[in-house]
Parts: structure tokens; sequence; C-alpha cells
């Protein structure tokens, strides 16, 4: 009991520390200098509607190349760790017919879906994770519906490796080509507002996409636990 | 809005509380979800202007002039990033879960001290 | 120079690939794993040579855009620094851990990424960004740890994650509001705009962000996680943990210091320094090697942070060079001494710290081991030395003294438990489970020799490059290279080289050094005769005893205070090792090393406060006016140590006694005059005007004749032979000090008088104590008895060398013995003159109970068949005698010297009419004293000698028995417990107190230590609930 | 009257002694030592007469009588006798009284311990011929077939005066040069160590105790 | 030189015959006062002659080895070596003795000189009782020494001398001058402290006849015993006018030399006779009692 009443004060104490911080932040009005030069001039640098696209992919790419990084680096751990399991677990009961008709049925929808968010990404909310998530919820899906069912996971790890593969190769295009590591202005900025705009954008994000997801999968796939 | 911000920490404490006195890993887990989810909610209510929408330019928006109509884009990438990354940390303290279950046939976090001191 | 920005293409695009290609690369992935690691152990080099020639720090920049607009990274010369080292240890510890990569992929990616990673941290500018590769890192770890797949492996990798996890949420918190505040991401520009980290809110968010730096950085009480993680994961990652990730954290930690407020600095320094202290203190109570060695990281890092915190923030920084070897230094000492160790714990089987002992088998490896504990208790020759004399100059420099205090507290601590670990090796039970792979032993003595080197560069950098102080440990090396060479020879070389090195130095040295190197050189060099004696190699024991005179000899030339700490340190660090050498049990040679290291740190003190009020290290100016209690205090208080005065004795009778037969004379007769060099120094050095006259000299005194008298007074109850003699010098050279401590010529006559006298007599009796021991295999002295008719000659030295030290005339030691009290006098120290007189009195009890017990009354039965000495320890022993005969006969050979030495520094009370020597008070001519006494004894001598012919020599059992017949001769010797009577007289006053007091403090220590690492559950919620009271700590701590 | 003992044994055999104890023990033979000629001799018998010390070991009941001797009423001081502590330095041992085969060995051992010249002083009938106690299995009846007396003093006991007259006797016998028992003894060693022998069994000694 | 050298030799002896003398006549007197307290007549008093004439008279001698051999000739060569270093008779070139050769301090010291000698001596006999008694004297010496050095401390202070010529001839000019009226405390501690030296009841904890017969010289006989007997009067009579020196004035006389020492003697005598034995402790514990304290009193009172 006295555990709980310490953990009690404490947690009051680490409230009142927050309520003191957020109390004391002034509201804010404006815009500081960054994120007003970002929105004032991130279409016409980067070319990209989605602002934020043009902040995560562009002013902030090296961000998400870590990023991309520590899914890379999920992945891979849990790769590492379910590698050492020492047996699997006891197969489930097979799922229902009706989840595995809906599944069937929605899994193209699904990564369609997704495959439109990431290439969207520059134009509409959303962007290479986002999508690149939802596709993973399809195979989720997929795998609950059919707990038999197998990935080819070299075939996964190849989409992942080469995406992730051209996802730097990129940004090393934008060194040689732009104006930096990550710029995505080696390809034209074209119109904004279209499909194929915003420079190199729809690429990376295509690539993040691709890779989020079959990481994604591959976590669930060992996950899964076969 | 602003409060919005109390909303995120009044669960990150939650996720504290359940972090601290939760046995269950799985429940700890859950707990840290809940942290990172009150963290996103904090940030993104950073980032919150009054009155303001989303930075996504449409057809008919006047640049230069945007930086009064839309919310700070920044706080967004961060929290984007940072679910990311509280995205794989989850994935790992499960693939965790997994493995010490395996191990120790227990979830129960107070077995778990064969090192100390 | 290669971009920099290419350890982010290449490294990320290797991962990736071997990620799924992995079946067609086979072997090639070794390949590729190691060319990449290469590449970037390559990259920063460049970078930092052009940056040492000068060159301007160099920002690279990403997106195409400037900061702070987008993420830039930078390389500076911190930066290429430490990316070259973390990046070499990289490799290193790739290498060790190939074996564990076999047959997985994935962990050689981990690993690549996570050293991506640290590159990232170190590089980066911007503070998400910073967060970022810090989860990098954290995650690459997470899974790395789990690398052996045991069950501990797991468990502590949870905790380590429910630990990371929360500091990586505070730090996001930090991170949004201080975004919040200043409207940027950029370290420089929020540095710059700090201003606006105002106010409440500011301060929180700072704390926020700085409670996740020091959970990162495992500072205390919120590191209960990490020594999991060092005791369960496989040692190849700990030492990649410790060196690598801490590095780099603290790096990270040292980038946003201009953002800490004053106050929230003052609490980093503070945390830093209590986690050196406390988890040192906590160290003493371990018994597992991985985890000491997680105390001890965890404690190095603490010791940077704080020290980081303390010289770089709260105070201006001056210095900037010495302030960078210092953390340099101390970083890259400890990165290659941990990741060593660390390495050597993944050869060794078990895991208790006694299980090293299997060391002892492989010998290279032992000699790396002790290289390396060396380095991280900052003893020379290792970078860990460098630093802690600057951080000493530095700290006293900025009059930190509380914190200096605090840090040598540390370091004494981590030098207890990890000399005691070193002690446990070569003394227990010899263990039988090591696994020795070439891949693993590159990589330790890679950083081994790096370590040597980059001492050698770090003593270029503060001292000037001295070749007379490398040569001690060049020489000793040398010979120890020439493993096979018999010990009989090597003692031979041993003598030539220091009589060779001492024709060398003697045109150098003048007056009072000459005299000491005389001391130091020819009478050490007379002492290793007696090494001749044993058969077989010796290992090390020559190599030590030269570098331990060689050193003694550095003493002598030194011209700053950094040399003479310098040679100081070699000498207690060989000294320990030679008596480790020689112990059965090595709490003696830890006690002896601990007590010394004290005292070298009191030393360290002394010279760093001098250094503070006259910024200079030059040896001829101790302080200035103002400061020179403190000085001389601190300096005394240090040298006495040494010297073995009362109250700090503890460490002597077991170092003395227990060590080798044949070193027991050098330490005990030329060693203990280090301490007494060391005092005439700072009482020469202070300023006449003030260690002249200062009051202290009465304390000092009245410490030397007390040790004279308790001294004394301990030996008699010895019944062991050594620690009797040891009991005796510990006296003997109570009065030296008593005599130092009077600040006269005629004092200090008498002091090197006494110097010189406790040499021969000494070095006698421990020499014919060893000639009897060896053959005897005893040293209690009631197990002996009536040696006089099978060692006559040792008998002699023995009763010649007993005269000498009681001081009755006509030998030597009168002499002392009246320049003494006559010095005493002439100072009007009276009471201190009849305790002396009183210690000389009681110094004939255990004189007469030695010579008694040991050469008469009843010989034993089973000692019937002695011969002997060897005559390796009689040839010193006689020479010894002859000087003994020759300063009785003609005291003015010796004394006149000193006496003219001294009358360059006092002006001279002492004068001399013929071979009379005369003082205000008496005089004495030893000469004539020599002649009479002769005459006296020859007279009834030749008397009796005419009734020779009537006498009957009968034996041993032919005594008036009250009309009985003895039973045994052991039950007629009486030998066993002498002075039964003065133990009832007087026996209070040798109650062990002093040893009872230590040992208290020692039971303290581990108590208050076993106390504090309770909070250590081993539950992670636990540490969670750390983490969270730590932040409301901070906050309450920093008053926002 | 003393005669040559060339051609006997130089050492003893110390046969009583187990081996492994008999270096422990000197074995060289007592031997004769011959007296000064003339004036010499008178003078140092003069100087052994006035200072005779006895050893102050009451061998039997005729002890009780040697404290008298010595307080204020019979005084020998005044002779120059003097009791001592230890053989070694003692000339005379006074046998007082019956004497037992247990106190014989300590006699032996004590009288044998004396310096040349020694003189014995034996006290009471029991030592002549076993007094009262004649007939016991323990008592020696004739002393001197053991060691060599000089005086005998009858009587049982005899009284401090009869003590000082035997005294006064021996001093007479040391003038003249007759009291010398110590070279009797060394002359007769082997008589004597046979006849010790003989009566006491248990002979853990040297055959001399030097 | 060298007949300067033959004279002092010679003077030397004659100063020694002197006291030798006077020291076993001295002996033969205490025996005689011992009697006639117990209410005896007592030896004659030149009992000590005969005594020593015949233990050199004895036949024979044994000999335990050399250090047993050497132990009477160090014992007497330590008191002939004390008694000459000490200049007996102030003012007198024969009683001089080789007093330049050294001060007070080496007076000191050389007393130990013939103490060390005897005792291995008497350690080689291998007597058990030899070793107690050495082992006892050793203890109860260290003891005594302090009140005595304490008080030549003070002797020290106050003549701002060590020689023993300066000491005594400051004490000339009458007898208020003599330090037992100037330093009346040193004295004390002193004359307590001598009490020890010179082995009479209560502290003849080393001979002790009844325990361990006496001590040292179990072994001793024949001629050595002689040495010893000799030394035995030489020693105390050296102790005797040291004393006599240091406190008393010195003398001027051979008559004034045997009062005084026979008058300070008579202290150690009627002290002797009245009291039973110490134990060894006890007698350490006295002697850094009370006599201590005086030393240290007489030590301060000087200072001051």
């Amino acid at each position: 009991m006295a555990k709980y009443f310490v953990i009690i004060i404490l947690l009051i104490l680490l409230f009142l520390i927050f309520w003191n911080l957020q109390k004391n932040t002034a509201p804010r009005n404006r815009l500081d200098l960054l994120s007003s030069r970002y929105i004032d001039q991130g279409p016409r640098e980067v070319g990209s509607a989605n602002l934020v696209t043009a902040v995560v992919v562009a002013y902030r790419g090296f961000d998400t190349l870590g990023e991309v990084i520590v899914l890379f680096l999920a992945a891979t751990g849990v790769g590492f760790l379910m590698q050492k399991r020492q047996k699997a677990y006891p197969k489930s009961n097979p799922a229902s017919e009706i989840l595995r008709t809906g599944s069937d049925v929605l899994l193209p929808v699904i990564i369609l879906t997704g495959t439109y968010i990431f290439l969207h990404g520059h134009l509409t909310p959303g962007g290479g994770f986002q999508g690149g998530v939802v596709i993973a919820s399809g195979f989720l899906l997929q795998f609950l519906a059919r707990p038999e069912s197998r990935i080819k996971v070299r075939k996964l790890h190849f989409i992942e490796s080469i995406s992730g593969f051209f996802y730097v190769l990129s940004g090393l295009a934008g060194l040689i080509l732009a104006g930096g590591f990550l710029d995505s202005r080696f390809l034209p900025l074209g119109k904004w507002g279209e499909l194929i705009s915003a420079g190199a954008i729809p690429l990376i994000y295509s690539f993040i996409g691709l890779k989020v997801g079959s990481e994604l999968v591959g976590i669930l796939n060992n996950l899964k636990g076969d | 809005m602003r409060e919005m911000a109390f909303l995120g920490f009044a669960l990150v404490l939650l996720g504290f509380w359940a972090m601290l006195t939760r046995k269950n890993i799985l429940r700890i887990i859950i707990g840290f979800t809940i942290i990172d989810s009150g963290i996103h909610l904090i940030i993104v209510n950073l980032g919150y202007l009054p009155g303001r929408t989303a930075p996504i330019l449409e057809k008919g928006m006047r640049v230069g002039d945007l930086s009064k109509h839309f919310v700070d884009p920044i706080p967004s990438a961060l929290v984007l990033t940072a679910i990311v990354i509280g995205l794989a940390v989850t994935a790992l303290m499960l693939v965790y879960a997994v493995r010490i279950y395996e191990r120790k046939r227990t979830l129960n976090i107070d077995k778990y001290r064969e090192l100390k001191w | 120079m290669v971009e920099p920005i290419y350890l982010f293409i290449i490294l990320p695009v290797a991962a990736f690939l071997m990620g799924s290609l992995h079946q067609h690369l086979n072997r090639w992935q070794v390949f590729i794993f190691f060319t990449v690691l290469l590449f970037s152990f390559y990259l920063p080099i460049p970078w930092l040579i052009h940056l040492l020639k000068g060159g301007s720090t160099a920002q690279v920049f990403t997106a195409g855009f400037l900061p702070p607009i987008s993420i830039n990274l930078q390389i500076g010369i911190e930066e290429a620094f430490l990316m070259t080292i973390i990046n070499l240890l990289g490799i290193m510890g790739a290498f060790y851990l190939l074996h564990h990569f076999r047959g997985t992929v994935y962990g050689p990616i981990l690993y690549l990424v996570f050293i991506m990673g640290l590159n990232g941290i170190i590089m980066t500018r911007d503070l998400f960004n910073l967060f970022v590769f810090m989860e990098i890192t954290s995650i690459s770890l997470y899974s790395l740890i789990t690398l052996s797949g045991s069950s501990e492996n797991l468990t502590a990798g949870f905790k380590y994650i429910i630990a990371s996890g929360i500091a990586s949420i505070l730090f996001l918190i930090g991170t949004i509001y201080l975004y919040y505040l200043t409207g940027t991401l950029n370290i420089d520009v929020m540095i710059a705009s700090g201003y606006k980290i105002v106010g409440p809110a500011g301060s929180i968010a700072l704390i926020m962000l700085l409670s996740a730096i020091i959970v990162e950085l495992k500072q205390f009480p919120v590191n209960g996680w990490a020594l999991d993680i060092y005791t369960a994961s496989d040692p190849g990652i700990a030492a990649i943990i410790a060196g690598g990730s801490s590095s780099a954290m603290f790096f990270a930690a040292y980038k946003l210091l201009p953002l800490w407020s004053p106050s929230l600095s003052s609490i980093i320094a503070g945390i830093g320094i209590m986690t050196y202290v406390l988890m040192n203190l906590m160290g003493l109570k371990q018994v597992k090697a991985n985890r000491l060695l997680g105390y001890s990281s965890i404690a190095q890092i603490g010791l940077l942070v704080g020290l980081s915190a303390l010289l770089l923030h709260s105070t201006p920084v001056t210095g900037l060079t010495t302030i960078w070897i210092i953390l340099g230094g101390l970083l890259i000492n400890h990165l290659l001494a941990k990741a060593g160790l660390f390495w050597i714990s993944g050869l060794i089987k078990g895991e208790s710290l006694s299980s090293w002992s299997v060391l002892r088998k492989y010998p290279s490896l032992l000699f790396i081991f002790a290289c390396l504990l060396m380095a991280l208790a900052g003893l020379p020759p290792f970078p860990g030395f460098w630093v802690k004399w600057n951080i000493a100059m530095q700290l006293a420099q900025h009059k930190q003294f509380l914190w200096l205090g605090f840090i040598m507290l540390g370091t004494l601590l981590e030098a207890v438990y990890f000399f005691r670990w070193f002690g446990l090796i070569m003394k227990s039970e010899l263990t039988t489970g090591i696994r020795v792979r070439i891949s693993s032993l590159l990589p330790i003595f890679t950083g081994t020799f790096l370590m040597f080197f980059i001492s050698l560069t770090m003593m270029n950098l503060l001292s000037g490059f001295n070749f007379n102080m490398l040569l001690p440990i060049l020489i000793a090396t040398l010979i120890f290279a020439l493993k096979l060479i018999p010990g009989k020879l090597k003692a031979l070389m041993t003598i030539f080289i220091i009589m060779f090195y001492f024709y060398f130095l003697l045109p150098e040295l003048s007056g009072l050094y000459r005299l000491f190197a005389i001391i130091f050189f020819p009478l050490s060099a007379l002492f290793m005769i007696a090494a001749m004696n044993k058969p077989g190699y010796r290992n090390g024991y020559f190599e030590l005893l030269i570098l331990i005179v060689l050193s003694l000899g550095n003493l002598l030339t030194s011209h700053t205070s950094l040399q003479f700490f310098y040679s100081w340190e070699v000498i207690t660090v060989a000294t320990y090792l030679i008596i480790l050498r020689g112990v059965k049990r090595f709490d003696t040679a830890l006690l002896y090393l601990v007590f010394s290291l004290a005292g070298a740190l009191m030393i360290l003190a002394g010279f760093s406060y001098s250094y503070a009020v006259t910024g200079s290290t030059f040896l001829g100016i101790l302080g200035s006016s103002n400061s020179q209690i403190t000085i001389y205090i601190l300096l005394v208080g240090g040298f006495l140590i040494k010297t073995g005065a009362v109250g700090v004795h503890i460490w002597l009778p077991g170092a003395y006694a227990e060590t080798e037969d044949d070193f027991s004379p050098i330490i005990s007769a030329i060693l203990s005059k280090t301490g007494i060099l060391g005092l005439l120094l700072v009482l020469l050095l202070m300023g006449k005007s003030f260690a002249a006259n200062t009051e202290l000299n009465t304390i000092l005194g009245w410490i030397g004749v007390l040790t004279a008298f308790l001294g004394a007074l301990f030996a008699i109850f010895q019944e062991d032979l050594k620690y009797m003699l040891a009991y005796s010098s510990m006296g003997q050279v109570g009065y030296i000090v008593l005599a130092l401590a009077l600040y006269s010529h005629l004092g200090w006559t008498a002091a090197l008088y006494l110097a010189f006298n406790h040499i021969f007599f000494k070095g006698i009796l421990f020499l014919a104590a060893a000639g009897i021991i060896q053959r005897l295999g005893t040293r209690k002295m009631y197990e002996m008895g009536g040696l006089i008719n099978r060692m006559p000659l040792s008998f002699l030295a023995v009763l010649i060398s007993i005269i000498a030290l009681s001081g009755v005339p006509p030998l030597s030691g009168f002499g002392s013995k009246w320049l003494l009290y006559n010095a005493l006098l002439e100072k009007e120290w009276y009471l201190q003159a009849a305790l002396a007189f009183f210690a000389s009195t009681v110094a004939f009890l255990y004189c007469f109970r030695l010579i008694h017990s040991i050469f008469l009354g009843q010989e034993k039965t089973r000692f019937r068949q002695v011969k002997e000495a060897s005559l390796w320890f009689l040839i010193p022993q006689y020479v010894l005698i002859a000087l003994i005969m020759l300063i009785s006969l003609f005291p003015n050979i010796i004394i006149e010297p000193i006496a003219q030495v001294m009358a360059d520094f006092i002006p001279a009370t002492l004068s001399w009419e013929g071979n009379t020597l005369m003082s205000s008070l008496g005089y004495w001519n030893g000469n004539v004293i020599m002649i009479i006494t002769m005459g006296v004894f020859m007279i009834p001598l030749i008397g009796l000698l005419l009734r020779v012919r009537s006498m009957q020599k009968v034996k041993q059992f032919n005594i008036v028995y009250a009309a009985e017949r003895p039973d045994k001769p052991e039950t007629t010797h009486v030998a066993h417990n002498f002075f039964p009577h003065y133990q009832k007289a007087l026996g209070f006053l040798v109650t062990p107190l002093v040893s009872k007091f230590w040992a208290a403090v020692s039971e303290w220590c581990h108590t208050i230590a076993g106390v504090l690492r309770n909070i250590y559950t081993g539950n992670g919620q636990t540490y969670a609930l750390h983490i969270v009271f730590m932040v409301v700590l901070i906050y309450i701590l920093a008053g926002v | 009257m003393l005669k040559n003992q060339e051609n006997q044994p130089q050492k003893l055999a110390n046969a009583g002694l187990p081996e492994h104890e008999k270096y422990l023990f000197c074995d060289a033979r007592p031997r004769i030592r011959h007296p000064f000629k003339g004036f010499w001799e008178k003078f140092l018998n003069w100087a052994r007469a006035n200072s005779i010390w006895m050893l102050a070991y009451g061998t039997g009941c005729g002890a009780i009588e040697l404290r008298p001797l010595m307080t204020a009423r019979y005084d020998v001081f005044r002779y120059g006798i003097a009791p001592r502590p230890t053989p070694r330095q003692s000339s005379v041992i006074i046998i007082g009284g019956y004497c037992s085969v247990k106190t014989l060995k300590r006699i032996i051992r004590s009288y044998e311990q004396m310096q040349n010249p020694k003189f014995v002083l034996a006290l009471g009938s029991c030592t002549i011929n076993g007094g009262m106690y004649w007939d016991s299995y323990n008592t020696i009846n004739r002393i001197d077939a053991y060691i060599p007396v000089d005086i005998y003093i009858a009587g049982c006991m005899p009284r401090p005066e009869a003590i000082i007259a035997g005294f006064k006797k021996l001093k007479q016998l040391i003038k003249s040069g007759k009291a010398e028992g110590a070279n009797l003894y060394a002359e007769n060693f082997d008589w004597y160590k046979a006849n010790q022998k003989k009566i006491i069994k248990d002979w853990n000694m040297p055959d001399y105790n030097w | 030189m060298l007949q300067e050298t033959v004279t002092i030799i010679a003077y030397a002896f004659i100063s020694l015959l002197v006291i030798t003398i006077y020291g076993l006549t001295l002996n033969g007197l205490v025996m005689k006062i011992v009697a006639r307290v117990h209410g005896r007549f007592g030896p004659p008093l030149w009992q000590p002659f005969i005594d020593i004439i015949k233990n050199n008279a004895k036949r024979t001698m044994i000999y335990h080895g050399t250090m047993f051999f050497l132990g009477p000739v160090f014992r007497i060569a330590g008191g002939i070596g004390t008694y000459l270093f000490i200049p007996a008779i102030h003012g007198s070139e024969v009683f001089a003795n080789f007093s330049f050769s050294g001060d007070l301090l080496l007076v000191m010291y050389f007393f130990f000189f013939g103490q060390l000698g005897m005792a291995l001596g008497a350690g080689e006999s291998g007597h058990p009782y030899s070793a107690i008694a050495v082992s006892r004297g050793l203890a109860q010496m260290t003891a005594f020494e302090v009140p005595f050095a304490l008080s030549v401390i003070s002797l020290a202070i106050q003549y701002q001398t060590l020689s023993i010529t300066g000491i005594v001839s400051a004490q000339q000019g009458g007898i208020l001058h003599w330090t037992v009226f100037t330093n009346p405390l040193a004295t004390v501690a002193a004359l307590i402290a001598l009490l020890g030296m010179n082995m009479h009841s209560p502290f003849d904890i080393v001979l002790a006849p009844q325990e361990i017969p006496i001590g040292p010289p179990t072994e001793f006989h024949s001629a050595y015993l002689g040495l010893l007997q000799t030394n035995r009067a030489i020693f105390n009579l050296a102790k005797l006018v040291l004393f006599m020196n240091l406190y008393f004035g010195g003398a001027t006389n051979i008559l004034i030399l045997i009062i005084k020492t026979f008058s300070i003697y008579m202290l150690s005598v009627i002290v002797g006779v009245s009291f039973p034995r110490f134990r060894t402790e006890q007698s350490i514990r006295f002697f850094l009692g009370i006599p201590t304290i005086l030393g240290i009193l007489a030590v301060i009172f000087q200072k001051l």
C-alpha cells in the first residue's frame, strides 16, 4: 500500500509539474519565423501542397531517414529476436468464414488505398508512413483470416531493402544533382497540385511507403510466429 | 483547444499509473502506448493555433499569406516521427513479452528480478 | 576528405542490402561489414588531422537548405576525435563479436546501424534529430542485448526499454516545449535564443530534457537498468555500450551544456559527481565481475558529466586545451579500458570476481588486465593518470575544493575494489574456465597498446616529453621481455643497471639530493645481492625493482610537482605489485595500496592547491604566504602516510612483513625513506619564514615521537619475526619524522644520520631474518631458539645491528640518539625528548627478545640440522656491518657531509674539536668512546680467557633446573609471550584502536553501500519509479 | 693419593638416556682437578673456608634446622656462610636428614652441578645408617656410598649449634686441604655411579650432570 | 701525546682501583647494616673480597657458548666504562676519568651496555629463569628510566648543559647550590628511579631468589661470578657517583665522595629492608606513576 501511496504522490507532483509547464506557456497568436517560412516558402521551394509533407520529406528529410531506419531496426530486431525462439505456439482455430471472405474482398481495396495515400502524400493528408501502415493492415487482416498462410519472406525482404536502397539513393541523387543530401528537388518541381510534382517527393514517399509496408508486414509475420 | 494539452498530460499520467502499478508486462506495454498517445496529443496541440486550418494548400489559396491561416506544420511533422518510433518500440516490447513469456512462463514483472543490486 | 554525410548513406545502404541479399552475399557479407566499418573509421581521420592543423569546423547541410531551416551536421575537432575513437572501438568490437555474428545476418545489420546512430548523435545539431539518433541507438541495442538469448538478457533488456522509453518521453516533452518557446529545433539557434527559455515553462522544459539525458547517461539513481544491462548482455555488447553508447550520449549532453541555467548546471555537476562517488561506493559490495564493471562504467561517465558541468559551465573556461585533455583523456581512457575489461570478461567462463583467477595462466592477458585496471584507477603511465592530475589542477584553480574532495574519494573507492579484485585474482584458487580466441584477443591488445600511445601523447602535451620519466618503464619492459633469463643473471643485471643509472645521475645532483641518491641507489643495489639467492626466473620481481629504484632517482631529479607525482605513483604501483607477488593473502597488499593511494591523493591535493595559489607546478615554490597551512597539512599528511605514522600505520606491518623476504629490507629500509624525502622537501620548499616557525611542526613532532613510541611498543608484543621488525621500522621512522619536525640544523642532521643508520641496521636485520626464515621455514620466533651455534655469522650480524639500533655506545646508534636529544633539547622540546627516550628504552625489549628468542636459549630438535644462512644474504649483511663499524669509529665521515648539506638551509649549530662533536649542550667523541670501550672490554676478557683451560663446554640441557632435568627444548625455551608483565602494565596502549577504527570505516562503507544498492531492486517498475522521482527531485532542487 | 685416569674411556655412555636426547647432554667425564701447591693453595683454601655458600636445598626433615641457623639467633653469616639458590654457585650441599631414593637422584644431580671444590655435609643419623628409617624400602642407609661426604653431624636432629660445629670442622678440613671430595668423586666415579645406578632404577639422566 | 695517553690511562687505573675497593667495602658495609637491622652480627666487612677470591678460586667452570662466556665480560666492561665516563671528583685530574669523551647522554646509554651483554650471556645459558629475569629486568628498566630521563632533562634545562663536569661546577659554592635544593622535584624523581636501578626491594624483581633463583646469573659461577660481583661494586658506585654529581654538588675530594655516595646508597638500603617485593607490572606502574609526574613537573617548572 505504501508503494501505491508513493506512486500517487509522485504522480500528483508530476502532474503539478506538467500543469505548471502548460499553464506558464503563453498561448500563440502567430507562427514563429521558422514555421512561417516553411508555410510561406514551402510551396514555392518544394512544390508540395501538403506542407507537413514538405517538412517531413524535404526540410527535415534527415529525420525521416532516421525514422525509416528506426522502422527498419524494429523489423530487423523483431526478426532477430524471433529467430531465437525456442518453439512455436500451438495452432489457433481457423477464422470464421465471414472473416476470410471479408478479408479476401478487402485486401485489394486496402492495398490500393494505401498506395493512393503514399502516392498523394504531397497533395493530401497522408504519406509514405501512413500508406505503408494501411497496406500492412491489409496483411494483418489476411493473417487473422488465414493464420496458416505463408508470406514469401524473401520477396518481402527484397522489396524492403530495394525500396530502402532506392530511398537512400534518391537522397544521394539530391546530394549530387541538387542542393544536398535528401534534397528532393533533383527532379523538376512541376506544377503544384498535380500528382507528378513536388520534385522527388512522390518518388521518395513511394519508396518509404513500400518499405514501411513491407517492414510492418515482416514484423507482423514474425509476431505471428512460425 | 489549449486544454487538450491537459488531456494529453492526463493520458501520460494514466500511462504512468499503468506502468508503475500493473504487474502484467502487457499492461505495462499498454501503459507505454497510452503515454505515447498522450505525448502525441501534447505535441500536436502545441502546434495548433485557434481558428486555423491544417497546412495543406488547396486550390484558391493565396501563396504568401498562408502563415496567417495555417497551424504550425512542424509539430505535425515531429509527431509523425514520434509515432513511428513509438510503434517501433512497442513492436519490440511485444516481441520481448513473447520471448520472456516463453522463457519464464509468466508475465508478472515482479518475477523478473534475477538481476539486482 | 569524405563528406561525413556519406556515413549516413553507406551505412544504411549496406544495412538495407545485407537485410535481403544475405543469401546471395554469403562470405562477402563479412567483407562488406568490415569494409563499411573501416570506412566509418577512416572517415573522421582526415578531418581530425585537418582540424588539428588548424582547419575550421565544418558544417554539413541536408536537404539543400541552410540551417535552421533544415537539419545540419557539424564536424569539429571534438566530433572528429570522438568519432575516430568510437568507430575504432566499433571495428574492434565487431572483430570481437565476429564469432557471435556467425549464422545471423541481423546482428551485423543492427551493429552497423548502431554505429551509425552513434555518429549521428555526435554530429547532429538538431535537437529532434538528436532524439531520432538516440532512438536508433537504443532500438538497435534493445535487439543486440539479446545476442546470447538468455532469460537474463531479456528481462534486463525489458527494463532497459522501460527506462529508455520513459527517457524518450521526457525528451520529447522537453523538446517540443523548447520548440514552442524558441521556435526552432536547431541547437545552435536555440542556445543563441536562450533568452526565450524563461519562466517556469522554460525551466520545466529544460528539466524534462535534462532528466531524459541523465537517464540515458545512466546517472544515479536512475541507472538500475544499466547495471542489469552490463551484467546480462554479452560482454562484447557491454563493451560497446560502456565505451561507445555512453561516450556518444555524453557528447550529446556536452552539446546541450550551454542550454542549462547555472542552477541546473550545478545539479548536473552534483548528480555526476555523486554518481561517481556512490557508484564506486556500491561497487565495494559487488561480487559479479560484469556488474562491477558496470558500476565502474557508470561511475566514470558520472565523473565525465560532473566535470564537464563543473569545468565548462559554472565557471568561465580558461585553458580550453587542458580541459579538453581532461575530458578527452578521461573519455578515451574509460572507453578503451572499460571495453578491454568487458572483452576480457567475455573470455572468462565464470561470472564471479574470483573466477578471473584463471588469468594467472595467461600472463600476457593478466598484464593487460592489470594495465586496464591501473588506467581506470588513474595510475601512471596510463592516460587516467594525466587526467587525474589535471582534474585536480583545474578544479583547484576553479576553487572547487569540495568537488575535488568528492572526486578523490571516488577514485580511492574505485581503486579499492579494483585492486581488491586484482589481489583476489592473484591469490585465490586457480580456476579453469577460459575460452581464448584470436579474434577476441586482438581488440584487447590493440586497445591497450593504443592506451600507451595516447598516454605518451598526453605526457607530451602536458608536461613535455621527458625521457627520464619513461626510462624506468622502458627498461623494466625490456627486461620483462627477456623472459627466459635465469633469476640470478637478472639480479646481476638489475644491480648493474641501477649502479649505471646512479653513475649517470650523480653528477646531476647536488647536496641533499646526492645523499638521498646514495640511499636509493648503491644501498638498494647492495640489498639486491640477496635476491641472487632464490632460484627460478622470478618473473616480474626484478623488473619491478628496477622500476622502483629508477623512479626513486626520478623523484630526485624532478623539477615540477607533476614529475614528482608521476614518479611517486609509479613507485607506489610497482611496490604494490611486488608486495602482491610475495604475500599469501591479498589484503596486506591492498591495504598498502589503499593507504598509499590515499596519501598520494593528499599529496595531489596539496600540489593542486599550491598550483591554484601560485599558478605554477614548479617544485621550487609551494604556495604563497596565505595558503601555506593547507598545503603543509595536505602534503605532510600525504607523506606521513607513506612513512607509516601512527594512525595511518596499519598498512605498514603487513606490507613490510608479508612481502618476500628479500624485498622486506628494501621496502623497510629504502622505500620508507621516500616519505622522509617528501617531508624534507615540504619543509624545505614551503618557504623558510613559514615552515621554520609554524606550530604545525610541533604537531608533526608529536606524531613522530608517538609513532616511535607506539611502534616500539607494538614491536615488543609480536611473535612474528618480520612483524616485529616491521613495527620496529615504523618506530625508527617515527624518530626521523620527529627530528625533521625540529626544523633545526642539528635536528635535520640527526634525521639524515638516523636515516642512514636505520638503513644499515634494519637492512641487516631483515636480511638476517630472510636468511633464517629461508633455512627454518617459520617466522614465529618462539619456534626458533639456540641458533647461535648453527648460524653464528647471522648471529653476529644481528647482534651488531641491534646494538646499533638500540643506541648503546659505542656503535653508530648512539650517535643518532645523541644528535636527536641534543637537537630536541636545543629546540626545548623536553617532553618529546622524554617520550623519545622512553621509546628508545622500549626498543631494548624487542631487541633483546629478537636476539634471545632466535639465537639464544634452547635449540629446538627440529632445527638441529640447519645450516648457516645463504652466502647471498650474508654478503650484504657484512658489507653493512663494515659500514656500521666505520661510522662508529669515525662518525665524522658521515655526520660532516650531512651537516654541511644541512648548513645550506639552516645555519649550523654543530661544531667539531678534533674528533669531538660539540653541540650547544653537550659533546661526544665517538672515536675515543670506541677505543675506551674496546679497552675496558679486553681486560676482563683476557682475564677470563686465562681460565679457559679449566672450562668444560656443556650442552644445552646441562642447566640447573631445580634438581630436575628439562623435559623438551620446546618447553624450556622461554620465548612465547615474552613480556607478559608489560602487557599487563601497558598493554592498554596497544589496543588496536587504529585498526578497529579503519576496520569500522571499511565496515561502514560496505554497510552503506549495501543499504544504498537496495534501491536497485531488479524490478523494472521500481526503476521507472526512480526516474519519476528524479524528475520531481530535480524540479524541486532547481527551485522553479 | 689421587690416581691417574688415563686408561679410562673419555666419554660417558649416558645409557640411561633415550637415543634422541643424548645430544642434549654433555657426555664428558668429570676430571680430577689438582690443587695448587704451597702458600697459594693455602690462601685459596682460606678464602674457600671463609666463604662457604651452601645450596639452599632442603633434602629432608633436617632442613628445618637451617632456618634458625641463618636468622638472628645463630647467624651463620658471621662465619662467611651464606645460602645460595643455585648449585652452580654453591660450595656445600647439606644432606638434611633421611634421604629417599627419589631425593638421592636430585642430590646427585645437584652435587654434580656444583663446581670443584665442593663439600658435602650430612646431617643426622639417617644419613649415616638410616636412623629410625633404617628398614624402609625407600631410605638410603649410608649416603657416602653415593657421594663423598666430608662431615657427618650426628643427632636426630642435630641442633643448630651442632651444625655450626660441623661447619667449623669443615672449615678446618678445607684449610688443611683435606676436603677434596670432588676429586674423590671424580677418581672413583665409576664406583659411585655403579652404586647410584644400583639403587636408582629409573635412571633417566646423563651419567654425569654437568 | 703518548705520555699524556699513558698518564690518562694510569689515572684511570688508579681511579678504578680505588673505586673497586670502596665499592666492595660499601657492599660489605651494607650487608653488615642489613644484618644489624635483622638483629644479627652479619658477615665481616671484608666478606665481599673473600667471596670474590673464593669464586675465582673455583677449579672448574663450564660454559654454554660464546655469548655465555662473554656475558660477564660485557657486564663488567659496561660497569667500568660507565664509571670511566663519569668525572668522579670535581677538579681532580686522577678522578676525572675519561669524561672528556662524552656527556651525560653517553653515560645514560652506556648503562645499557653491560645490561645488554649480560642479558645475552644469560640468554645463551638456556635457562628459563634467566630469560624470565631478563624480561623482567628490561621491562622494569624502561619504566624507571622515564623519571630519570625527565629529571636529567630538567637538569639540562636548569644548567643549559649536558656535560657532567659542567653540572657539577654549576653546583659549587655552597650547599644551597646543590640541585637537591635548587631543583627538588627532579632530585626526588631521580632518587626514586635510583631505587629501581639499584634493584633493592621492592624492586628486586630481577634477582628474586625465592621465585627465579637469582635470575640472569643462575648459570654463572666461579670466575664469571667473580667478575659479576666486581662489577656490582663498580657499577653501583658509578651510579652513585653520577647521582652525587648531578644532584648533590659532586665531590671535591675522596672523603666527600665517600660520605655522599654512602648517604645516597643508604636511601636504597633503608627502603630495601623495609619493603617486600613488587610484581613486575606493579613496579612498572609505580615508576610510570608518581615519579614520572614528578619528573614532568620538574621539567615544566624548569621551563617556566
